[in-house]
């Protein structure tokens, strides 16, 4: 990396701010503006997570909604740089832009503005920039605990996954994490599992594909289901969540977040989701900023299991030891998923 | 007159209708009495049909009042008149082709039980109709596969279906043979008989003089006359509607036949279902001539003349035009190479596009040829002076050239056609049901038209189920009866029963003897019959 | 030239034979040893006839709304606006009602789908008859103003709670297989099947049908005998309308249970297709809209069980190149009703 | 028709301009309803379309894929023919165009760019041309299969991009190996780039000055050609062109290919010009927007330009509304809609503000006499 980032004092822009002379802007306070990916702030998904850690942050910070921070919602792929553009020439200090899809644009606009930081959630950086850090994940760490709860929990020894899209990385990463967990757990498991057939558009928003897709699955005698695609993996989770109030033996595994949280209509099987922890991952990245204390590059979020609420009890003792040697050998790498090798 | 001291059943009393830009009628007063059968006469856009729609609840009227049975009523939709009595055999049919007779005669007045359509009993009523007033109609035909003459007869059961007492018949006879029109006639005085009262409404004069009791003429929407039979001459009436002397027999030399033209071997076509429709037909037409084919309509005449231009497939045979090999040639390649025009049977259909302005109709077939095409542009200029000078020298009346061609009368829609057909240098001309549906004026115009292309030597091959037109103009005469041509005469030799018989299906060989049986007339007879 | 007695038939048969064919296969795959073959459980199996009926209902529906248009002479290319409409309007009424019991509150989504979609129809009409609107263009402007309404007032975080549960029809549901993925569905399910002879029965064998046909074939016609063109076609656009807005709430509230922003994904425009396919015939909309639930089932059948080689994209085209080669080959030409798409004005019924 | 000129204009433009006053007034009151601020959103619209040279330069970018999807569906319709493939249509040309534009490395731009156009170009007059064909020979009816070929044309497209790995399927031909898991091609060559007009932030290439000259070309085709004659009679009466000896089979495949070769230029211009790759991110949703240019020009080649320009400049407006004012951009769409609705019912604007009907004015639009008009 060239020239070190402005990584003096806290506040690291301000100073910035004041050789440019805008003086309008007050003083110690940062702005934080947020690209969201095609889609909507409020997804339940993960544009919606990184929004939280935006506000998270922002509370922190004491800042105020809609002077301080804001999002732009992207309408069409190709306004990618538009819409960077827009946080820029507002004079905002922190971007925020989800998803891997808006990497490029967001690595051109840091290069063309070392003075303000970004952190791109679900970026890989190859080359490492100052101002731009990649929040990534291990998603198939976390789809091999779910894949693993998933074979322990099965009594038809058929689980299934109902997934977003190939064409988006994080996807492939829990899918075939899920597979590799289950296989760790079951080696002879029959695991049945699809992406959505249509195209990017739709691949997140299509609940309905998903819901019938889950419910071929419980058909083909799949007892656990991984639903691994904004929209479309919650319209499965409903669907599980519907045969399991009608009486039968079945559970779903969230995806994201805690969906126990944003997925109410699914508690009658959500034994737990494949969470990666988007939201405190940008509190964190924030606060480094405003603390000073920001490096590019790329920084792993962490990831895990969500609390089996409901189920804690119905969750035998053994299966949860399992899964806590299970993650730990996947931090100390003395397991591998198998994925991106 | 004795009705005067009569009620009328119906009664129009200073009728005004105003269409933006047009007015249709002008304080219109008309009388129908108890059984009778009064004509109405008018050129192509007098007004009849739009009379006729307003006493039908159709139309309103902008001013004036009418009244059924001495007391003024409101017709504010057809429901109105179908109440009062009134039933209404419109201009262009008003059946519904993919449904079935049963289903077109119900239609609105829907015999229903248990809230289902008993079709059962619409059909014995039709049956009952058809039995009582010799209309022949299958209830559960689909209406598409009818022939047209049937069609007319349904639309006629439709009205009795309601209890008509009260018939408008607005052109009934247009399309019909001169066989299907006599069967008409005599339902009409059938129905006279029995008290309805009916208001026919032609443009063939001597339908008017055989059926009619009383004869009203329009022109430009107003009543400029009234006659009986007992008066009138064709003459007489066509001088009253058009507002001159119009001549209603053609003039023509005797025709100087050249080389052959259309030269056609052994041709056979199917029709849209894939029935045979020409069998086999060869004839030839030489320069000069004027080549009648007559024929019941649906006897394969219209899938000849698609054939002869291109628009259908021959399955065998050869056609030949002016020495070129020209059997399923492209339409485009006919005209051009072959030299000929075509005014086609279906007009709307076929002969012009509605939306377009009247001069780019003008040049539908050449708008690729210079002068108004210069490589790929189109030259709007030559299109626009070529179609001022037609409709000029064609008197197609239309607000401007610019007009769309839909918003013309249908007569000057058909000048229109003939003006673009013959307005270029050709070899042949073929013309399917040239006038149907025209005024008086207008045929006379059409047909020194077409005698005198041949007199310019043109091979003219002339198809229409116009009996008296085939007579008028043709120099031969061919028939065709079920997709063959049974016959082919010099005119000198044809007669208008021996024609009629022929396309009825009667073999040439057994002519002598069925003529005589059947007309108690000698066959050689040679005397123009339009002179009647 | 349209036999359209004849294509019926055609058509009629080919759905039929079609149908017939998947049951006894589905019958005999699952009940024998037939089920070991990988390959006829992925053809036959109940996975596969259960997800055909799930993703026709919604197709059903929109046919049958575009039928119901189209037969009186007014295309309906908006079907996918009237089916979001109606899905919001579901979703929105089963927020609002959450705390009722949960059949009443159903019962008031169903018939909020039934009225907003039938709104759009009324729209529909008054834009293509009263305002003369191209009817292509007004069923533009129905998409996108659904599209735009439900986008800019879904509140995101709304969550409606609970969705219409399976109904067992007793005995019939006990049949082996096919009681299974018949007699045991959720409501909407049953009256989308129903609606499909309802709606036969009611185009050809009773007074409005016969006047719907006659309005859509030859307006003038029926104007001649005391028909109120016009009138007919309000009323039809608007049922019309209403069965649209039934295929957003089957989305709604039976097959998901939320709402989500364009989430007909273009099953208004397959819907479409499949009136086409059907030949504007409810039976024959029925046929195609089960081939095309069915090759959607196929595809991810294959997918779920991994037993090709073929890329998965190639797969997935399945539902669509079907579509195209059965109109292409065995559909040929099909007739529309005559009068489709154009104004009808007379001083009658107009004025 | 002896009018002036700026007489016929001002008529013209008077119904279109009142529309999306109206359209606008409508748009605020919704706003004003659900509690939004509808003049700071306009402020806003405004402001991202037109406020300074990077909102213009948005504008025109926005613009320029609409004029050709919006020609290319105007073009259907002039034969009578519905085309709701221009987004298939415009995904084909974009791969095409890419194949070519990321191959041939060391070709000079005068011959690589050129190419990798005609690629395009050819791709989507392919894609186009199959729903003609399969009318004329099958009867297959063009609305259906176009539908169908959108579907598949973005399967297609997903392919060829796809990182490949699960479930052991190989990557896709035009995938960049340096992506990692991600799908998308690699950028195509600066030699197949379309120059800027205006580099970035603005971003303006020369590929708008392209479709405004295509749709003069397309004015002058429709109108001024016998082929365009030929091709507008087949639209309005098929029955006539025939008879007229007009070739009806091949002018549906002519309109069809057409308006395959505009939209896939409209995929070519986007991807050479702007995005520089294709990734499945990249829809074609602005091929269905066509659909609404083509409509609210009322098919006329200028009309698209004008409405093309209209739609652009509120798509560009959208961000910086909900910018400015937190209002959603969805609210652009309800707008879009009461445009076109006023736009095309022009009796709706006659009867709101009193505007007379010149006697010679045609009132209605038909573009499509329903689904099978011949
Ligand atoms: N709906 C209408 N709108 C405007 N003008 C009309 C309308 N109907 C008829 N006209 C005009 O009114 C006049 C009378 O037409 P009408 O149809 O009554 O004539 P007609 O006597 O029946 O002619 P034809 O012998 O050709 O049937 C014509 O000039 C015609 O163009
Ligand atoms: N909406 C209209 N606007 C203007 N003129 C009209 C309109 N409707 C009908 N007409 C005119 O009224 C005339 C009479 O209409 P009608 O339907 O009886 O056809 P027609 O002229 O008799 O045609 P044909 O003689 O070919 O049968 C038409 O020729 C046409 O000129
Ligand atoms: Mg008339
Ligand atoms: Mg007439």
């Amino acid at each position: 990396a060239p020239a070190a980032p402005q990584a003096a004092a806290p506040a690291p822009a301000e100073g910035q701010q004041a050789q440019e002379a805008e003086a309008t802007a007050p003083a110690a306070k940062l702005k934080i503006g947020l690209v969201t990916d095609v889609g909507r702030v409020n997804d339940r998904s993960f544009n919606q997570s990184a929004w939280e850690g935006v506000v998270q942050a922002a509370q922190q910070l004491g800042l105020e909604e809609n002077v301080d921070y804001k999002y732009i919602e992207t309408q069409d792929a190709k306004d990618y740089a538009d819409n960077i553009q827009q946080f820029i020439d507002a004079g905002y200090q922190v971007i925020v832009t989800v998803g891997f899809a808006l990497g490029e644009a967001t690595i051109a606009a840091a290069k063309e503005n070392p003075d303000i930081y970004f952190i791109g959630v679900d970026q890989f950086q190859g080359e490492t920039l100052p101002n731009l850090v990649g929040l990534i994940f291990h998603e198939d760490q976390s789809g091999f605990l779910a894949g693993a709860l998933a074979a322990h929990l099965t009594k038809t020894g058929t689980i299934a996954a109902v997934l977003g899209t190939d064409l988006v990385p994080p996807v492939v990463a829990f899918k075939e994490g899920y597979e590799a967990g289950a296989r760790y757990v079951k080696p002879d498991i029959n695991i049945i599992s699809t992406y959505h057939p249509g195209e990017l558009s739709q691949a997140f928003t299509d609940p309905e594909w998903g819901a019938a897709t889950a419910r071929q699955a419980l058909d083909q005698g799949a007892d656990v289901i991984f639903g691994a695609g904004g929209q479309t993996g919650n319209g499965a989770l409903q669907e599980v969540a519907t045969a399991a109030e009608a009486g039968q033996e079945v559970y779903c595994i969230g995806v994201d977040t805690d969906q126990w949280e944003t997925l109410p209509a699914a508690h009658a099987c959500l034994v737990s989701s494949a969470m990666k922890l988007i939201t405190p991952s940008v509190v964190d990245l924030i606060m480094q900023v405003h603390n000073g204390t920001f490096q590019g590059g790329n920084y792993y979020g962490p990831v895990d299991l969500a609390p089996f609420h409901d189920f804690e009890d119905k969750i035998p003792q053994e299966v949860k030891d399992d899964l806590a040697r299970i993650k730990a050998g996947l931090e100390d790498g003395s397991i591998s998923t198998g994925y991106g090798q | 007159m004795e009705q005067l001291n009569r009620t009328p059943v119906l009664e129009a009393r200073h009728i005004t209708k105003l269409f933006p830009g047009v007015v249709a009628n002008e304080d219109v007063n008309l009388q129908l009495y108890p059984g009778e059968i009064l004509a109405l006469l008018g050129e192509n856009g007098a007004g009849k049909s739009t009379l006729m729609n307003i006493l039908y609840g159709l139309y309103r009227p902008t001013e004036g009042e009418i009244w059924v049975n001495g007391r003024p009523v409101t017709l504010s939709s057809p429901k109105d008149a179908i109440a009062l009595g009134i039933g209404m055999v419109h201009q262009h049919f008003q059946l519904v082709p993919v449904m079935t007779v049963a289903e077109n005669v119900m239609l609105g007045s829907e015999s229903v039980r248990g809230g289902f359509l008993d079709v059962e009993a619409v059909a014995r009523r039709i049956r009952e109709l058809s039995d009582r007033y010799g209309l022949a109609v299958d209830p559960y035909a689909l209406v598409e596969d009818l022939p047209v003459g049937v069609r007319q007869r349904v639309e006629i059961v439709k009205t009795l279906y309601r209890n008509a007492d009260i018939l408008i018949l607005d052109e009934p006879t247009a399309v019909l043979t001169p066989q299907e029109i006599e069967g008409l006639f005599q339902v009409m005085d059938l129905l006279r008989a029995q008290g309805k009262s009916i208001i026919f409404i032609t443009h063939k004069l001597k339908e008017v003089l055989r059926v009619a009791d009383r004869i009203v003429v329009l022109r430009n929407g107003r009543v400029v006359g009234e006659t009986d039979p007992g008066q009138a001459t064709q003459a007489s009436l066509a001088a009253m509607m058009v507002g001159r002397e119009v001549i209603l027999t053609v003039q023509k030399e005797e025709a100087r036949p050249g080389p052959v033209v259309l030269d056609v071997v052994g041709l056979s076509a199917q029709d849209d279902t894939g029935a045979p429709a020409v069998r086999d037909v060869s004839f030839q037409v030489h320069a000069g001539e004027i080549l009648g084919v007559a024929g019941v309509q649906g006897n394969g005449q219209t899938e000849l003349v698609e054939v002869l231009t291109g628009l259908r497939r021959a399955m065998a045979g050869r056609v030949t035009i002016a020495g070129q090999e020209m059997t399923n040639a492209t339409p485009r390649r006919i005209t051009a190479e072959g030299q000929s025009s075509h005014v086609p049977e279906d007009r709307h259909a076929y002969g012009m596009v509605d939306t377009y302005p009247v001069a780019h109709n003008l040049v539908l077939n050449t708008y690729y040829r210079p002068p108004f095409a210069r490589g790929w542009t189109i030259n709007e200029q030559a299109i626009r002076e070529h179609a001022t000078r037609l409709v000029a020298e064609y008197d197609v009346r239309t607000a401007s050239i610019l007009a769309p061609a839909g918003s013309l009368s249908g007569g000057n829609q058909q000048k229109m056609v003939v003006a673009r057909e013959f307005s270029r240098p050709i070899r042949l001309l073929i013309a399917a049901q040239p006038t149907r549906g025209i005024d008086v004026g207008s045929i006379e115009f059409i047909h020194q038209q077409i005698v005198a292309k041949r007199d310019q030597g043109v091979a003219v091959l002339l198809v229409s189920a116009e009996l008296d037109e085939i007579l008028a103009l043709s120099d031969r005469i061919a028939v065709m009866y079920r997709g063959e041509i049974v016959a082919i005469l010099p005119r000198q030799e044809a007669t208008r029963e021996q024609l009629g018989l022929l396309m009825a299906g009667v073999r040439p060989e057994e002519l002598q003897h069925a003529s005589r049986a059947a007309q108690g007339i000698p066959v050689r007879e040679g005397e123009p019959s339009e002179a009647e | 030239m349209g036999r359209t007695g004849q294509f019926w038939k055609t058509s009629s048969i080919i759905s039929m034979a079609f149908a017939l064919f998947l049951v006894v296969m589905a019958i005999l795959v699952n009940t024998t040893s037939l089920n070991q073959q990988v390959w006829l459980r992925v053809l036959f199996g109940v996975s596969a006839l259960n997800f055909t009926l799930r993703a026709s209902v919604p197709l059903i529906l929109g046919a049958l709304s575009g039928i119901l248009c189209e037969r009186s002479g007014i295309i309906n290319i908006g079907i996918e606006g009237m089916m979001l409409a109606g899905a919001f309007a579901a979703f929105v009424a089963k927020v609002a009602t959450n705390s009722w019991p949960l059949p009443a509150s159903l019962a008031v989504g169903v018939a909020t789908a039934l009225l907003v979609g039938g709104l759009m129809g009324l729209l529909h009409a008054l834009l293509s008859i009263r305002f003369r609107m191209d009817q292509i263009i007004s069923g533009t402007v129905i998409i996108i103003l659904a599209a735009g309404f439900s986008a800019y007032l879904f509140d995101r975080s709304a969550v409606a709670e609970g969705k219409f549960g399976p109904v067992r029809i007793p005995l019939l549901a006990d049949i082996p297989v096919l009681g299974s993925v018949l007699f045991e569905n959720p409501p909407i399910t049953y009256l989308a099947l129903l609606l499909v002879v309802v709606i036969h029965v009611a185009l050809f064998h009773t007074r409005w049908g016969l006047r719907t046909r006659a309005v859509g074939e030859h307006p003038r016609a029926a104007d001649t005998v005391g028909i109120n063109v016009n009138r007919y076609r309000y009323v039809n656009t608007v049922l019309g309308g209403m069965l649209a807005g039934l295929a957003g709430g089957f989305l709604v509230l039976e097959a998901v249970g939320q709402f989500q922003e364009g989430m007909t994904a273009g099953r208004g425009f397959i819907s479409l297709a499949a009136m086409i396919f059907g030949n504007w015939n409810p039976f024959g909309a029925l046929g195609a809209a089960t081939l095309f639930g069915y090759t959607q089932a196929l595809q991810n059948e294959l997918l779920l069980a991994g037993v090709t080689q073929v890329p998965r994209q190639f797969i997935s085209m399945l539902p669509y190149v079907v579509t195209i080669v059965a109109v292409s080959g065995f559909v040929g030409r099909v007739r529309p009703p005559a009068a489709e798409g154009k104004v009808y004005e007379t001083e009658g019924s107009s004025e | 028709m002896n009018i002036p000129v700026w007489r016929r204009l001002g008529r013209a433009i008077l119904i279109p301009v009142l529309a999306l006053l109206t359209a606008l007034a409508i748009g605020a009151l919704v706003m004003a309803i659900f509690g939004d601020d509808p003049v700071r959103a306009y402020q806003g619209l405004f402001s991202g379309a037109f406020g300074n040279g990077r909102a213009w330069s948005t504008t025109i970018r926005k613009m320029t894929p609409l004029i050709l999807t919006g020609l290319s569906v105007a073009v259907a319709f002039k034969a009578g023919l519905f085309n709701i493939g221009a987004s298939g249509q415009f995904i084909i040309g974009t791969i095409c165009s890419v194949a070519v534009g990321i191959h041939f490395e060391g070709l000079p731009a005068f011959v690589h760019l050129p190419l990798a156009i005609a690629a395009g170009i050819a791709g989507g007059t392919l894609w186009g041309a199959l729903p003609g064909l399969l009318k004329v020979y099958t009867g297959a009816h063009e609305v259906i299969v176009t539908i169908m070929l959108n579907y598949v044309a973005s399967l297609f497209a997903g392919w060829t991009v796809y990182a490949g790995g699960t479930q052991g399927q190989q990557p896709g031909p035009l995938w960049d190996p340096t992506a990692g898991a991600i799908s998308e091609t690699p950028d195509v060559l600066a030699s197949a780039q379309i120059p800027w007009i205006v580099g970035p932030p603005y971003r303006v290439h020369w590929g708008v000055v392209l479709a405004l000259l295509v749709a003069v070309v397309m004015w002058w085709l429709i109108y001024r050609t016998t082929v365009g004659f030929e091709l507008r009679t087949v639209g309005q009466n098929a029955r006539a062109a025939r008879y007229a000896g007009m070739r009806v089979n091949g002018m549906i495949i002519l309109a069809m290919a057409l308006a395959g070769a505009l939209a896939g230029l409209a995929g070519t211009i986007e991807t050479l010009g702007l995005n520089h790759k294709f990734a499945p991110e990249f829809s074609g949703a602005v091929g269905f927007d066509g659909i609404t240019v083509a409509l609210l020009g009322q098919t006329h080649p200028l009309g698209v330009v004008l409405s093309a320009f209209m739609l652009g400049a509120l798509d560009a407006g959208a961000a910086r509304m909900q910018f400015e004012s937190g209002v959603a951009a969805d609210i652009i769409q309800v707008i879009q809609a009461l445009v076109l609705a006023f736009v095309a019912a022009p009796t709706l604007i006659r009867t709101l503000y009193r505007v007379r009907r010149a006697p010679d004015e045609v009132e209605t639009t038909t573009l499509t006499t329903g689904w099978a008009g011949r």
